[in-house]
């Protein structure tokens, strides 16, 4: 159960809050913060509602740093959140690859 | 820069030589390394400004995870120049946003 | 649809291991890579591995890899390189990307084995240019023969931190200093010794304030950080470098496990988000394993037997053989495994505290701090003794999983015993010919050979060195100690190379007496 | 835990009309049974804000929205939805498909929709990236799209601000009367939410709530897929969609596109978590390439799948519970909730206040069937 209006305080800027977190979809760190305090409480949620995760890497850099800033600004351990689920594909893939697909094409 | 010869590793098997275009300038390297690795050794350190805040890129975990290495090779964007094999006579630009255009950095809208 | 007996997802370590060991019981085997070389991380790994002579201890990654590579292959395994996994689906279908097309197969059984993807840090200007990972570094310089910059700081000192640092100096650039933000060395301190001999500075306590620069790294700050990782204002330094190398960790790469469906956990002992596994490394889903990194972060040596346990569970689950098989050689690898998880960086030791080794010897707190045990500290240690002529002096101090520099001496002057993480011990009854096969063997570059006193004022010290240009005898220079300080002048008096070393040159020079105990490394004056 | 209003359901209908409940100060409770807000359908469609091809008892649902909410919904909201409204091209390339085209432009049209039939040349002359083989299509220039998942964040965020309270991972698995009305809530951990009025927007998931009170909406899980792209310089900004209903979708501001899915197993789907197959990428890829050539080189970077909620006659429950008092239900959306979604918020509220609502409901009475 995560109630949402409990209390984890104000938003109180930062000097490091221009840092770049999501190096492809260039997310700041207090964008990020600012997102929780106005209720992303989830890693799927800051994605959905910041597109932190959703570029190009899908991911694979900045999950784990989004992941420490949300849970420190919520006060909760890292390993309390879920991180967004894996998709395919794995890769970026063209495409006129994928509509290549079949089971003999060898 | 290369490494001519390493204590451990001896010398590299490398392609032949071969050139292409990075912004339009003639450069060389070693085909099938790499193009991201020609552009090191011709001492280009910029593959692209980001979308946003317009700021430079370059390669960083060198193994196609990251996608802050892509360019625009052969008209196309988004090309993970860290992995993708330098071929003779390749067109390589600098990538602004998405696009091949400074003026146009793929600003949306 | 084509199917497999086992699908492999990853061909390194563990997904090779498990190979090897499915196909050896009659399982058709398809491992796919997405990488132009098989190995893994592997094949970027230039160091000689620590571990036990049965886990490839003092074979050179890069090798490992290939020896793999050649067993899978000779057994009959199908290995597809520059493969790419799209995705795993229900029914254990998997898609692949070979090529221009997609290929769709499906596996009675499926090993996730796709290993771990580098962690970042953020500081003002990371994102320039300049600012590389660890990883990216090795791949530059040991697969594509390019130097990452010439002037490098390296951010992390765990293991990766340590032997890149290494490697980027034997590539040929400079490492201007080590920082890490923890109060102490996190990898093995014979790495940390090592990169320390060649007179790179530690920076413990400290973390990067910033990254100079407009379009590229010019420069870098690091600062001293306090208790709660805030930076204190006033120590800042500044360093020249055109490359900043980050090795702050690794996290499992477990997303294609999520996909599938897989129970996973956050489980801050394994370093992350890994898929729940039993002791065979079966996941949630019947059928689907996970073994290697993306089950949790270990050394490669472990890599190697959780891919075999999979691999013989595997062909237990479908019947190629018996469970009482199964179980016997089950128990086998594991107890291995448990072998390898002993000592002082064993998975359930992170975090903690070390003040002894498991002899009772008290661990060296310079070694922790600088990178280098200071001459006071060195002479409580079991490998360190004096006696007449040539004889080894085996400056490993904690307890590591690594024993082949027992088997190197065919004079068994060094003891490890059965205990593969006791610290070796010099035996003194035994006589020391000065063959050189133990320093050479020694994966950490701690074993040296000395006479302290060859009857002239001077002292010969034999070293592994694995730089470039190589000394010549003859040759004069400087001895560094352990801090890669200048102490003496120094002259080569021999440098000996040889298939069996593997690429680990002795050099031995020789020095005035009163610094046979300090000086560890030579340095051709320029 | 008390409040006027209960919402079962944290997806975009919850949220607007939890947003249009408490900015007008009535106290409301939104219980979500997943862990995140938005999980259902309503983060996972193809953000569509369209007339062309709705079901005419639909139409006045939509029509009122892009009129009067979406335009200003970004402002509203605080939040970039990313609204175009730029135009809807719904494609054709047989005969067949100009006979369904042609017939559902017929419906609108009738129902006073500016929308028309027009030939391959004229689509081309709209989205000079479309291919020969496009021989037909219906064109509605009113029609849009909006990003699906900010503009329900949007919606949380806000209702959130104005003071909406939000409970994700309470599951509901019970609604209990007293003396004769709908009141209480219960949930899976035990707790006990009690209101004036109860409004059920759980999907496919109301069946079951409801199921509770002995109210049953005809309604079936289907699943839905979507591919989403690399990010590219600007090409279109209309929405697209095809005649066979094979894939579906538009360009994003990110630059990204998205497209909806369609490989004909989507019925056949197992129940559960909802799960990509190994096929309906690859289909739509041959799909889009089709009509789309200059698509082919852009790389796919994800895919998603997600249940909607189909009703049996294909257009939503919104509802009073007359049987049940204070009870509202809002669900059987099939696949077209996004567009309405600020429509229906706002009329749900009206209902759970008890006032007149600004448009005829009767068409999405829970008794029709």
């Amino acid at each position: 159960m995560n109630d949402r209006n409990r209390n984890i305080g104000e938003y109180i800027p930062a000097d490091d809050d221009n840092i770049i977190v999501c190096r492809c979809e260039e997310i700041t760190k207090g964008e990020i913060r600012r997102a929780v305090h106005d209720g992303m409480f989830t890693l799927t949620e800051i994605r959905r509602y910041l597109r932190t995760g959703m570029g190009l890497c899908q991911g694979q850099t900045c999950t784990k740093l989004v992941k420490s800033i949300v849970a420190k600004e919520l006060g909760i351990r890292p390993s309390d959140l879920e991180p967004a689920t894996g998709r395919a594909p794995m890769r970026p893939i063209e495409m006129y690859i994928l509509a290549q697909d079949g089971e003999d094409m060898k | 820069m290369r490494i001519q010869e390493h204590p451990i590793l001896g010398t590299y098997d490398r392609g032949e030589i071969v050139s292409f275009t990075f912004d339009g300038k003639v450069l060389e390297g070693f085909e099938g390394e790499p193009i991201a690795m020609a552009l090191k050794n011709a001492g280009v350190m910029v593959h692209r400004y980001t979308k946003k805040e317009h700021k430079p890129r370059g390669i960083f975990c060198a193994i196609g995870r990251c996608t802050d290495c892509v360019m625009i090779v052969n008209g196309k964007p988004n090309v993970r120049t860290c992995i993708t094999p330098l071929e003779a006579g390749m067109e390589i630009c600098t990538q602004y946003g998405v696009s091949a255009e400074p003026s146009n950095g793929g600003e949306k809208k | 649809m084509k199917r497999y007996d086992m699908i492999i997802v990853g061909a390194g370590p563990a997904g090779l291991s498990a190979a090897i060991e499915s196909a050896k019981r009659g399982m058709h085997v398809i491992v796919y890579d997405e990488n132009a070389k098989p190995g893994g991380q592997l094949f970027k790994q230039i160091h000689k591995f620590f571990g036990s002579k049965e886990h490839k201890a003092k074979i050179r990654g890069f090798r490992i890899g290939d020896e793999l590579l050649a067993e899978a292959s000779a057994l009959g395994v199908e290995v597809v390189l520059n493969a790419i996994v799209i995705g795993l689906f229900s029914e254990k279908e998997v898609t692949v990307k070979i090529d221009e097309h997609v290929e769709h197969v499906k596996g009675d059984t499926v090993l996730i084995a796709t290993g771990a993807s580098e962690n970042m840090v953020t500081f003002p200007g990371w994102t320039l240019p300049g600012v590389i990972g660890a990883g990216a570094a090795q791949t530059m310089m040991n697969l594509h023969g390019t130097l990452p910059g010439k002037r490098v700081l390296m951010l992390g000192s765990g293991n990766v931190g340590l032997v890149v640092s290494f490697q980027l100096m034997q590539a040929g650039c400079e490492v201007v200093a080590l920082a890490d933000a923890a109060p102490r060395i996190g990898g093995y301190g014979v790495h940390a010794s090592k990169v320390s001999r060649c007179g790179v500075p530690f920076y413990l306590s400290h973390t990067i304030v910033s990254a100079d620069g407009d379009d590229h790294v010019t420069g870098v700050t690091i600062a001293e950080v306090d208790k709660n990782w805030q930076i204190i204002k006033g120590t800042e330094k500044h360093f020249d470098v055109d490359t900043i190398c980050l090795a702050v960790g690794l996290s499992p790469m477990s997303k294609l496990c999520d996909m599938a469906g897989c129970q996973m956990e956050d489980n801050p002992s394994k370093a992350d988000f890994v898929p729940t596994v039993n002791k065979y490394g079966e996941t949630s889903i019947s059928g689907i394993y996970a073994a290697g990194d993306v089950s949790g972060i270990e050394e490669a040596s472990s890599a190697m037997i959780e891919g075999r346990i999979a691999g013989i569970a595997a062909a237990a689950k479908l019947g190629f053989i018996t469970e009482e098989e199964c179980n016997i050689e089950i128990e086998k690898q594991e107890s291995a495994l448990e072998g390898l998880r002993q000592g002082m960086f064993a998975p359930g030791m992170r975090g903690k505290i070390i003040t002894e080794t498991d002899e009772g010897v008290e661990v060296s707190q310079n070694l922790l701090k600088k990178g280098f045990v200071t001459e006071e500290e060195i002479e409580r240690f079991p490998g360190v003794t004096h006696s007449e002529g040539i004889h080894p002096v085996i400056e490993c101090t904690q307890n590591i999983p690594c024993n082949p520099c027992q088997d190197a001496c065919s004079k068994h002057c060094i003891k490890i015993g059965s205990n593969i993480t006791a610290l070796p011990a010099v035996n003194p009854e035994a006589k020391c010919t000065g063959c050189g096969m133990c320093v050479a063997s020694c994966s950490g570059q701690a074993i040296f050979l000395v006479n302290e006193d060859c009857g002239d004022g001077t002292a010969e010290i034999t070293l592994p060195y694995e730089f470039l240009a190589l000394p010549q005898k003859g040759d004069k220079g400087i001895a560094l100690n352990r801090n890669g300080q200048k102490i003496c002048e120094a002259e080569v008096v021999n440098v000996r190379t040889a298939k069996a070393f593997d690429h680990t040159n002795l050099l031995t020079m020789k020095v005035p007496k009163e610094f046979a105990l300090n000086a560890r490394f030579f340095k051709k004056e320029a | 835990m008390n409040a006027e209003v209960i919402i079962v359901g944290g997806g975009i209908i919850g949220c607007s009309t939890a947003y249009n409940l408490a900015k007008n100060g009535v106290s409301v409770i939104v219980l979500e049974g997943s862990e995140h807000i938005g999980n259902g359908g309503s983060t996972r469609n193809g953000g569509g804000v369209r007339q062309s091809g709705r079901d005419p008892r639909e139409l006045p649902l939509v029509m009122y929205a892009i009129k009067n909410i979406w335009k200003d919904l970004s402002d509203m909201l605080d939040t970039d939805v990313e609204y175009h409204q730029q135009g809807n091209l719904r494609l054709g390339s047989t005969d067949k498909h100009h006979q369904i085209l042609n017939g559902l432009t017929e419906r609108a049209i009738k129902c006073g929709l500016d929308v028309r039939m027009i030939d391959g040349y004229e689509a081309r002359q709209i989205n000079p990236y479309l291919s020969e083989e496009v021989t037909c299509a219906s064109w509605c220039p009113t029609d849009g799209h909006a990003n699906p998942l900010t503009a329900t964040m949007g919606y949380y965020k806000m209702a959130r601000r104005l003071g909406a309270h939000f409970i994700s991972g309470e599951k509901v698995t019970e609604i209990r009367k007293i003396k004769g009305k709908a009141r209480q809530v219960i949930t899976e951990s035990g707790n006990i939410y009690e209101g004036d009025k109860i409004i059920v927007a759980s999907g496919y998931e109301s069946r079951f709530i409801v199921s509770t009170v002995g109210i049953d909406v005809p309604m079936q899980p289907v699943l839905l897929e979507t591919l989403v792209t690399e990010a590219v310089a600007p090409m279109f900004w209309q929405m697209l969609g095809t005649a066979d209903a094979d894939f579906y979708g538009h360009q994003s501001n990110h630059g990204s596109f998205v497209f909806g899915l369609n490989s004909g197993y989507e019925p056949y789907a197992r129940p559960g978590k909802p799960v990509s197959s190994s096929i309906a990428v690859s289909a739509a890829c041959r799909g889009i390439m089709k009509y789309f050539p200059s698509l082919s080189d852009i790389k796919v970077v994800r895919s998603w799948a997600g249940w909607m909620d189909s009703c049996a006659d294909h257009i939503p429950v919104i509802s009073p519970v007359e049987e049940v008092p204070g009870l509202i239900l809002a669900c059987g959306f099939s696949g077209h909730g996004f567009g309405i979604a600020p429509a229906v918020g706002l009329l749900l509220s009206q209902l759970a206040t008890e006032q007149k609502t600004t448009l005829d409901l009767s068409e999405f009475r829970y008794n029709r069937f």
